[in-house]
């Protein structure tokens, strides 16, 4: 078992109803651990359920693919598309 | 050379301008900045929201990647988040080099990464509700259009 | 909506961005910033002659030509002659849009039509002379570019 | 014979030591007034002796021709290149 934090932002943080957590997990990547916290609890199901409409950053960078692997990330973020500037 | 600011308050966008400016070698200095407009059910309030700790690292990739792209002798980018009204200033990034192509190209290029790499969210408040704002499938386009082989230099 | 100047005073870029994105509509505003550099043999003073009448007639019609091709709330130019100093700002041009792809290719059309369209002459004077600035064919062809039938819109 | 106000800016200005004069010609053209002028002395031969550095303008508006008909202007430019920005 590995210990992440794991931050929520925008309609991802409102919709699971926090912004930060600690999750202890066996997932390898980042998309095993969208499923399991799918398996929680219906608000994270609902929160996760349009996975085209959500990013991931692994230690403060942004990640391509939800398949990469957590490897030694001590942070993983999900959250929807950026609409800054 | 490269000056990311991630703040709260409003910020000088003469005094930026002119900071840049400083040194001989500098010829041309390009600023753009994004202001909150009104919409039409009327705006009450932009909220932004961010990612502090990745905020500042993807602004300061994203401005050595220009850096290192085009001849700048400086580029700020500077971000408010927190709650806005209509009018206020969100953004602006500046760029300064010894050529008005550069300057420019560069400016360009550090809107199209901000919009779609740098971790802000924006929501809009008004009288009858709350809504995040949807990301444009043209701002992920005009990213996309520095990593073709053409791409502009 | 089009402010021209043509002045030997400096002018307050910060002053004429703020007026720019004045009204609710104004998103984007991008502003360029043209300054005397220093050159290799030590510059004393860049002196620029215009054509008092005409130079304010061209700029006028370059703005509106811009404003006629992207959707702008505004659109400034000002241009300073007489002698200047290095670090001095020679000009500015700014361009008001609700989106910013409008204001930066305009702030561009209006650089590369001011520069060879604009009647400004600059004599650069050093310790070993006075030498008119060569224009470069380079301004010829970005100018050139708006009228290709697959100039950005 | 009509009257013209002819304007000379930058190294036309001063290779020709003045800065405006009026002209009095039958000239139709402003090629057929350069050349007239080139005639006239050696120092507006000098100015225009390299014409593709030669622009001219006429009641302000720039020319692209300098085969453009005089017409009705009545005020005539000659400068090199424009430099400004």
């Amino acid at each position: 078992m590995k210990s992440f934090q794991v931050l929520y932002f925008a309609w991802l943080r409102e919709r699971i109803g926090l912004g930060r957590e600690t999750v202890e997990t066996d997932a390898t990547t980042i998309a095993d651990l969208v499923a399991e916290l799918r398996r929680r609890e219906a608000r994270y199901d609902l929160a996760f359920s349009d996975m085209a409409s959500v990013r991931a950053a692994l230690d403060q960078d942004l990640v391509d693919d939800l398949n990469t692997p957590l490897g030694d990330a001590r942070e993983v973020a999900f959250f929807p598309p950026m609409t800054g500037g | 050379m490269i000056r990311v600011i991630v703040t709260e308050g409003a910020f000088d966008l003469g005094a930026e301008a002119a900071r840049l400016e400083d040194g001989p070698e500098t010829g041309a200095v390009v600023t753009f900045t994004g202001r909150v407009r009104d919409v039409a059910d009327g705006l009450a309030q932009m909220v932004i929201e961010h990612y502090p700790g990745m905020t500042e690292r993807a602004l300061t990739q994203i401005a050595e990647q220009a850096a290192t792209r085009w001849p700048l002798s400086g580029v700020t980018i500077i971000h408010r988040y927190g709650a806005l009204v209509p009018g206020d200033r969100i953004m602006m990034v500046a760029t300064a080099s010894r050529h008005r192509e550069a300057a420019f190209q560069a400016a360009e290029f550090l809107m199209d990464y901000l919009k779609s790499r740098a971790p802000f969210w924006k929501k809009e408040i008004t009288a009858t509700g709350a809504d995040w704002v949807v990301a444009r499938a043209e701002d992920d386009a005009a990213r996309d259009r520095w990593s073709k082989p053409d791409a502009a230099q």
